[in-house]
């Protein structure tokens, strides 16, 4: 417990001497990414420590998690609506009826040749008639102002609510997945994930009418006020003088405490639901199926079932904290998942607090971050330090200094080594 | 109505250039299958040891056009080869002595060997990029084209051409050998065995007089090759960039999965299943159908099954689909 | 209780089990013997539910189970041990025992963050049981220790501890007896007569130690190349002259008859 | 009395080939302006770089953060990627009242972003290429072509609006296949384009990436042998890769008959690529930043802002690459310039830039101006 | 009297950073000779076969082997000087065929080991017929001849069982025993724990009973067996 505290105490040090060092608009800044990092660690701790279920799809949650933000907050088109919405629905709803028809005829019927052309033309049927119905649909949509539209907008609901959306979202899609791949193995589940997020990656980027493609959602409503704003609010400004601040500061301070309270608010209260029912039968059960699959169904427990509840449940954490992020960022950009960013920095963070814990995760989440984010103005010291000796305006020391930007992946990378090295079970071991 | 110009159309578009890449992957793919089946980890740092192992060759390979050695027809790097292959092979041993041995001696879940290649990726990531830079690099030579597209159309006088560049076909060649080789050498040799019977079951390969620390260089040296040869003849047929290297991983790991981790065979299937649903499924048949039908069917469209958006969500859709048949890939690969 | 009709598994082209046919009584102690790669195992498997057969049906009283999830049948009260221990290793020997009840509420997600006093409940009740299984197998010293770091005999009392836990109707003991101390196995074995006649389980052994077996099962079943080969009580079983060449081996007949005769 | 100046671009990450010499544009500008000794009264602009990643906008933010809250710089020349570019202006930039530039961010939804004056982009968008290219090739008599872009938001976004501008004069678009960029093989779309067939081949893509894959293919499956390039591929690595073998292929870049361009590949001599994407964009982004801080003679953004436009347009005295020194003599002594730089800058209202466009033709393994338009 | 051939003399120890659980347990066994050792489970019979053989920390005492101090060599090492080790589990290599377990057996020896692998298809038949078959399909006492099989294989000097009879069905356990006695005359020490202690014990030259890491008895085998005390403890014997 001591440890652990030390090691709490340890990463809070690192963002205090950050704000000393830096500013503590910089250190906010990191904190809440931290917040929300941890978070998308406690979802893949819970898949891979408590189940062992080894899923490298965490981008593909995260990203619909981005898209449910779009779908919820952002004001309807009314004209792309007229122009083919509900054609569009309708022609989806289409393309799963004949994917239902399919299974069905395929359960009902016996097998055998006739089977297969059944099944085979209600597909190719069902596929004609679900382009002819799609295809003019999103071309309507998509002709809608395409410079700045294009596509159906979302809801226009408080963004707030597209937190738990997000995470209904990648659970529903955690099912389908679950429903057809969690019977597959350690990696071979992890790159059936991993290529079933680039699926939904791919969708997101060429659905325009959906989410507007890699043309981008920018200007998502936010939780909490503008900066701007409160910098031409006479009391805001008021109370920050009466803090000793200027205004910009101020209110860039401010806005951040409120995203990092909204953030801080789910983290907590995942903790805690993740505690309760690690320590507890619950807990105690999924170990056993991670443990040993075979003599847990022996024992009476239905483990692909449980494998599909904490598949689900831990996606959704993900999707939410992917709909956390995107209203940060304040807008929806497909282009920018990419697998190193939003699944194996996650797993760094995991292995790295260690696997099992939800503190280690959480530990993890704020270091981690902490370090991707710092490891730039860190590797620039280095490099310095390194071409201290090397005389002034020398080729080399002209090259190297160049490359400064690369040795941020370099540090990155040794750092971890040395974290590995030193706990290989991770910061916060299970117990 | 023209079925040979059908024919040539589809070999040139589709058949060649999708064997090509298929032979590309797969040399990868044998990589990570031989690190996977040995060492039992998924190696992340492949894509960037491959990076490695090419940017020594292609330094040793400026060198000799610099002082005006060369193989003829051949590129130089072929020459440049070996080299770049010493450097990659000692380069991994260091890595081994300083990261890998100590989470061995341990005996560290498979999932720690993983982030910690993790790291390795990061840190060979940056090291090449000092070194190279992060822009592309050519530095192939020699002759460019077993067969172009031109002279095709002059000899036969079809209407269509088919090129053959000889980075292909020294790929697949290559490909060929390399696994035919590593299959030969680990159902086959001593050592091979060896390294199979350390894999299994590390503890009672010690109680057979194994030598583990053997097994683990060998192993090392062998992926070296692999690498290098991979990185040095991807680069040669497309070109050199570091982050292509890395985002090269993906289908690479696709391939080996798909064929069955630690099986070779299974890494050369992997590789032709993963090149070939990518070019074949997207492949817009208008042209070949013009070619092999009627002039009055020719058809208007492109009749294409999917747009080339969804390429690689049409490779993955088959590889998931294969999986669920066959969940530990096509060969039955092991898991850890 | 068990009826094994005509069961095959094969292994590509070779078959395990060859169309073996058996039956359990309700109440008796059924010794299963027979040479290795008899098949023995493999029925076990396909019985409960692990392998599902090539051909042939299981059936329990009147239900067809043929192909159930282990997991179903361990609720509808059928419970097995493996050859090879299977613990998990990283729990303790105590969690080992404990997560075998089914139907704990604080099995379910709900529960654990709103009935915790209930749970608390059930888990003090569990702990007892579970020490009170492991004083039997005479392993409580270990109850916090991880059940992976356990000897080799050790993980067999576990095993077989694990069907202790519940109330079963059918327990399938895989060789419990292997690499088990021999003083220690006659009070297994005492255990099981007595679990038998208190409580009216049914119990199917597999064992290749004859002592314990003629000291328990009626009737033994012996199975050679996926079949049975003969079928009836203790001795007349060891005294078939097929058992004999094919399983027992004629350097232990006379011992096991002279040992069968002590008991 | 040093001058911080922000460089935020993607130094790692998929522009990473890109930004090595935007980077390089960028720190041209800054030391011709240092080496004049006219700025401010002789204070020394210290270029300060910062990852974007191009691909995390969390990075990208918390990089921009620590520039503005920590370095303390004065304006920021970026970002690059127009999805991070976003991110920055509106959790940082506009926030803490920060002039950004960019070199690179094409996209034509940055155009309507809320950035209370405090952002300007040197590349046109994307949307005015899309024309000026379909006229470029309806006027060569071309009627039917083949289209790939890059998938992202420039390549989209131009990919659209020519395709809607060349039908909209009768042309044809046989097929518009996205590429990814980076990727190990390019046979699919190159397959799909062949199939498709057309004149020629227009790439929307890059240079150094997807966009020279293509080509590469296409021209060794002898699948088309001419292309049409956007300013995305008109550089000296088209040339050096292909050279010869795409001659008669045409092309467009932003750039007026100033002689911007040329003076540029001067001042540059050979310390890196001066055609490579987006330098001399990097160049005139980080010029005209210091210009407005002396024209405004503060380092201030909220102040300087207002006269990024007054320096960047007419009327005043035209400045090309490498009289920076005069233009901060000009500046100090209150008059006006126009600074038209290496890619002719103009502004217009919403911080756009114009966009005059050059047009080239690969002539004997060169690219050679045919026209401005 | 000389000191025996191999032998580990007060070992204390245990695994890791654990508790000892040997406690000075002495383990001896000469050339020509079987020593059997058995005992409750846990006592620590399987742990003092890994000291002796290396694959444990022995904190106190020594293992000697012909009168050299083998205490700090590796298992590999002591491969070499002729010791064969059948652990009490995971003892075969799961994924590669019965034939290729054998020769791994067989990895040191530059000879023809031909021979050798008849020998033990002689005492094991089933496994020619399973010689292409992955070990890890093989049944529990398969699984366990071909571990047997392996360990005979290296032409031991100092051959090592944990438990070789487990799960081995009784006319196979009978054959392996005479076979046993068979290596054992060629002049090659045979060190081996036993639960089925009284068929062991009875070809036992010497016999150790372990109780806790400690020798709670030691004695000829017959001595052993005939001992009520250890009969009614340890053997099962009433
Ligand atoms: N997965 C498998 N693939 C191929 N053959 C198998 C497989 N599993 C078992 N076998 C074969 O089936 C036969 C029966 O095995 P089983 O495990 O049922 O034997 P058993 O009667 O339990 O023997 P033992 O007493 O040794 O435990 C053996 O010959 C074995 O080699
Ligand atoms: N890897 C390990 N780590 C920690 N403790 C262990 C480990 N292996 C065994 N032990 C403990 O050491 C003690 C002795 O184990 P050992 O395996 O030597 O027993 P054994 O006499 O061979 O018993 P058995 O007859 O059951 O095989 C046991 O109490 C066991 O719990
Ligand atoms: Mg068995
Ligand atoms: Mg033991």
């Amino acid at each position: 417990m001591n440890r652990n505290a030390l090691l709490f105490g340890g990463v809070a040090l690192l963002y205090i001497l950050t704000g000393f060092m830096q500013s503590w608009n910089t250190a906010l800044a990191i904190f809440n990414m931290g917040l929300i990092s941890a978070v998308m660690a406690l979802g893949v701790n819970i898949q891979w420590g408590y189940a062992g279920l080894f899923n490298v799809g965490i981008m593909g949650f995260v990203a619909l998690g981005g898209l449910a933000t779009v779908l919820v907050a952002m004001p309807p088109i009314p004209e792309a609506w007229a122009a083919g919405g509900l054609r569009i629905y309708a022609a989806l709803l289409l393309g799963a009826g004949t994917i239902g028809a399919a299974i069905v005829t395929y359960r009902r019927m016996s097998a055998g040749k006739i089977r297969a052309l059944a099944v085979l033309a209600i597909f190719v049927v069902g596929y004609i008639l679900y382009r002819g119905m799609f295809d003019p649909a999103r071309d309507a949509i998509e002709a809608v102002n395409p410079a700045l539209t294009g596509y159906l907008g979302g809801a226009g609901l408080p963004i707030l609510l597209a937190w738990p959306a997000g995470g209904l979202l990648a659970a529903g899609a955690a099912w389908l997945i679950g429903k057809t791949a969690l019977g597959l193995r350690s990696d071979y589940l992890a790159i059936a994930t991993l290529g079933i997020a680039e699926i939904i990656i791919a969708v997101m980027k060429n659905e325009d009418w959906l989410g507007r493609g890699v043309k981008n959602v920018v200007g998502l409503p936010r939780p909490v006020p503008y900066e701007v704003d409160l910098q031409e609010s006479a009391s805001f400004v008021e109370n920050a003088a009466w803090l000793g601040l200027d205004p910009a500061t101020a209110s860039t301070i401010w806005v951040k405490l409120l995203y990092g309270c909204l953030f801080a608010i789910v983290l907590l209260l995942l903790i805690w639901l993740t505690q309760m029912a690690l320590n507890s039968p619950w807990g105690r059960m999924m170990r056993a199926i991670r443990d040993n699959e075979t003599a847990a169904e022996a024992m009476g427990k239905d483990v692909t079932r449980r494998h599909l509840q904490i598949f689900i449940i831990g996606s959704a954490i993900c999707g939410m904290a992917g709909a956390m992020i995107t209203t940060l960022d304040g807008q929806l950009t497909p282009g920018t998942y990419q697998p190193l960013r939003f699944t194996f920095l996650i797993w760094v963070m995991v292995i790295v607090g260690g696997s099992g814990n939800n503190w280690g995760s959480v530990l993890g989440g704020f270091l981690i971050w902490w370090l991707w984010i710092q490891v730039e103005p860190i590797g620039g010291a280095i490099m310095n330090v390194i071409t201290l000796p090397l005389p002034d305006g020398s080729g080399l020391k002209n090259h190297l200094l160049d490359s400064v930007q690369h040795i941020r992946l370099l540090t990155m990378g040794v750092v971890l080594l040395l974290v590995l090295r030193f706990s290989p079970r991770g910061l916060i071991p299970e117990k | 109505m023209d079925l040979l110009n059908a024919f040539v159309a589809l070999l040139n578009f589709v058949i060649i250039p999708a064997t090509a890449y298929g032979s590309q992957l797969a040399l990868g793919a044998l990589g990570v299958t031989l690190i996977y089946g040995i060492l039992r980890f998924s190696n992340f740092a492949h894509g960037d040891t491959m990076a490695f192992g090419a940017m020594i060759t292609i330094l040793v390979t400026w060198m000799f056009q610099a002082i005006g050695i060369s193989l003829g027809p051949l590129p130089t790097a072929l020459l440049a080869l070996p080299f770049g292959i010493a450097a990659t092979a000692g380069m991994m041993l260091l890595t081994d002595r300083w990261v890998y041995r100590f989470y061995r001696a341990q005996k560290a879940k498979p999932i720690i060997l993983v982030m910690a290649s993790l790291g390795v990726m990061f840190v060979l990531n940056g090291i090449v990029r000092v070194i190279i830079g992060p822009g592309e690099q050519q530095f192939n030579d020699g002759a460019r084209f077993i067969i172009n597209a031109r002279d095709f159309k002059e000899m036969t006088g079809l209407s269509e051409g088919l090129a053959f560049r000889s980075s292909q076909g020294i790929t697949i060649v290559v490909t060929v050998i390399a696994v035919a080789a590593l299959f030969w050498f680990l159902n086959r040799t001593r050592t091979g065995k060896s390294m199979r019977a350390y894999s299994d079951n590390e503890d009672l390969a010690l109680l057979s007089g194994i030598n583990p620390e053997k097994v683990v260089r060998v192993t090392w040296i062998l992926a070296a090759i692999l690498a290098t040869t991979a990185g040095v003849l991807y680069g040669l047929d497309k070109a050199f960039k570091p982050f292509t290297y890395f985002q090269l991983l993906l289908p690479i790991f696709a391939s080996a999965i798909v064929g069955g981790l630690g099986n070779p065979l299974g890494a050369i299937a992997g590789g032709y299943i993963i090149a070939f649903s990518e070019v074949t499924l997207t492949y817009a048949w208008k042209k070949v159908l013009t070619h092999a039908l009627p002039e009055s069917m020719a058809p208007d469209g492109l009749v294409q099954l999917l747009s080339t958006d969804y390429k690689y969500a049409v490779s993955f859709t088959i590889l998931v689909i294969v999986l669920i048949f066959k969940p530990y890939g096509l060969f039955r690969g092991k898991a850890v | 209780m068990i009826r094994v009709e005509n069961l095959h598994k094969h292994f590509g082209g070779f078959r395990a089990c060859d169309g073996a046919s058996i039956e359990i009584a309700q109440g008796s102690i059924t010794g299963l013997i027979g040479p290795n790669g008899a098949g023995k195992t493999t029925l076990f498997n396909v019985i409960a539910g692990v392998l599902p057969p090539t051909d042939g049906k299981v059936f329990m009283g009147d239900e067809d189970i043929t192909g159930l999830p282990p997991h179903e049948l361990f609720h509808k009260g059928l419970l097995r041990t493996f050859q090879i221990a299977h613990e998990f290793s990283s729990m303790t020997v105590r969690e080992n025992l404990m997560m075998v009840p089914g139907g704990q509420s604080g099995e379910t997600l709900w529960n654990t963050w709103f009935h915790r006093a209930r749970i608390a409940q059930e888990e003090t009740a569990l702990m007892k049981k579970a020490d009170e299984v492991l004083e039997f197998l005479t392993i409580d010293h270990l109850a916090d220790e991880k059940a992976g770091n356990l000897s080799g005999g050790q993980k067999k009392l576990l095993e077989l501890g694990r069907t202790m836990m519940v109330d079963a109707k059918i327990v399938f003991l895989d060789e419990v007896g292997a690499g088990v101390n021999r003083t220690l196995l006659r009070t297994i074995g005492d255990a099981i007569i007595r679990l038998n006649k208190e409580r009216g389980y049914t119990f199917c052994v597999i064992e290749h130690d004859m002592d314990f077996i003629a000291r328990l099962c009626d009737p033994v079943v012996c199975m050679a190349e996926g079949k049975v080969l003969a079928v009836g009580g203790a001795k007349e079983v060891m005294q078939n002259d097929l058992v004999i060449e094919a399983y027992l081996g004629t350097g232990l007949k006379n011992k096991v008859k002279q040992e069968a005769t002590q008991v | 009395e040093d001058v911080k100046l922000g460089v935020l671009l993607g130094f790692t990450g998929p522009i990473e080939s890109m930004a090595v010499n935007m980077g390089a544009g960028a720190e041209l500008a800054v030391k011709e302006v240092n080496d004049s000794g006219k700025f401010m009264d002789g204070a020394t602009v210290v270029p300060v770089r910062a990852d974007s990643t191009c691909i995390d906008s969390a990075a990208a933010t918390a990089a921009a953060e620590r520039l503005i809250t920590s370095e303390g710089v004065a304006g920021i020349m970026g970002a690059a990627c127009s999805g991070v570019t976003g991110a920055v202006l509106a959790n940082v930039a506009r926030p803490n009242g920060m002039v950004m530039i960019s070199p690179s961010a094409t996209s034509p939804a940055l155009s309507e972003a809320e950035d209370d004056g405090l952002f300007f982009r040197t590349p046109p968008s994307d949307a005015r290429q899309g024309v000026v290219m379909a006229e470029i090739l309806k006027e060569k008599g071309i009627n039917s072509v083949a289209l790939t872009y890059t998938n992202n938001d420039y390549g989209k976004g131009l990919a659209d609006s020519f395709q809607a501008a060349f039908e909209g004069m009768g042309g044809e678009v046989t097929i518009s296949a996205a590429h990814e960029d980076d990727k190990a093989d390019y046979s699919a779309e190159v397959g799909a384009l062949a199939s498709a067939g057309g004149e020629i081949l227009v790439v929307a893509g890059y240079a150094d990436r997807g966009g020279a894959g293509i080509v590469r293919a296409s021209l060794d499956t002898g699948a088309f042998d001419t292309f049409h390039f956007p300013d995305g591929m008109v550089s000296d690595a088209t040339i050096g890769k292909f050279g010869a073998d795409v001659d008669g292929s045409g092309g467009q870049l932003p750039g007026s008959d100033s002689p911007g361009a040329e003076k540029f590949a001067e001042v540059v001599g050979d310390a890196f690529d001066p055609t490579s994407i987006f330098s001399a964009e990097s160049y005139d982004a980080a010029a005209i930043l210091l210009m407005a801080m002396q024209a405004a003679g503060s380092t201030d953004p909220k102040v300087y802002k207002d006269k990024v436009m007054e320096v960047a347009n007419a009327p005043g005295e035209a400045i090309l690459p490498g009289e920076l020194g005069k233009a901060m003599e000009i500046l100090a002594a209150g008059g006006d310039i126009d600074y038209v730089g290496a890619t002719a800058v103009e502004f217009l209202e919403n911080g756009d830039s114009a966009g005059s466009f050059r047009e080239v033709v690969m002539d004997g393994g060169q690219f050679k101006t045919v026209g401005y338009r | 009297m000389s000191e025996k051939y191999l032998i580990g003399d007060k070992m204390s120890g245990g695994y890791g950073r654990g508790p000892n659980i040997l406690h000075g347990c002495t383990i001896a066994c000469d050339k020509g000779e079987i020593a059997v050792i058995v005992g409750p489970n846990g006592a620590g019979k399987s742990t003092a076969m890994k000291a002796v053989f290396g694959m444990l920390d022995v904190r106190e005492g020594a293992v000697r082997l012909g009168g050299e101090d083998i205490t700090g060599l590796s298992p590999q090492a002591r491969v070499g000087k002729g010791m064969a080790f059948v652990p009490q589990t995971n003892n075969i290599f799961t994924s590669m065929t019965v034939e290729e377990n054998l020769e791994m057996g067989a990895f040191l020896r530059e000879d023809d080991m031909k021979d050798s692998m008849e020998q033990v298809y002689d005492l094991f038949p089933i496994l020619k017929d399973k010689r292409r078959q992955a070990a890890g399909e093989l049944s529990g006492g398969q699984r366990q001849q071909v571990a047997v099989g392996r360990a005979l294989m290296t032409q031991p000097t100092v051959l090592m069982l944990d438990e070789p009879t487990a799960g081995v069905s009784p006319i196979v356990m009978d054959e392996l025993f005479d076979r046993i006695i068979e290596v054992a005359r060629t002049g090659i020490s045979i060190l081996m724990v036993e639960q089925n202690a009284r068929q062991a014990l009875e070809i036992a030259d010497t016999g150790y009973v372990l109780v806790q890491g400690r020798n709670a008895h030691t004695g000829t085998g017959k001595d052993l067996l005939e001992d009520p005390e250890v009969r009614r403890t340890f053997l099962g014997g009433t």
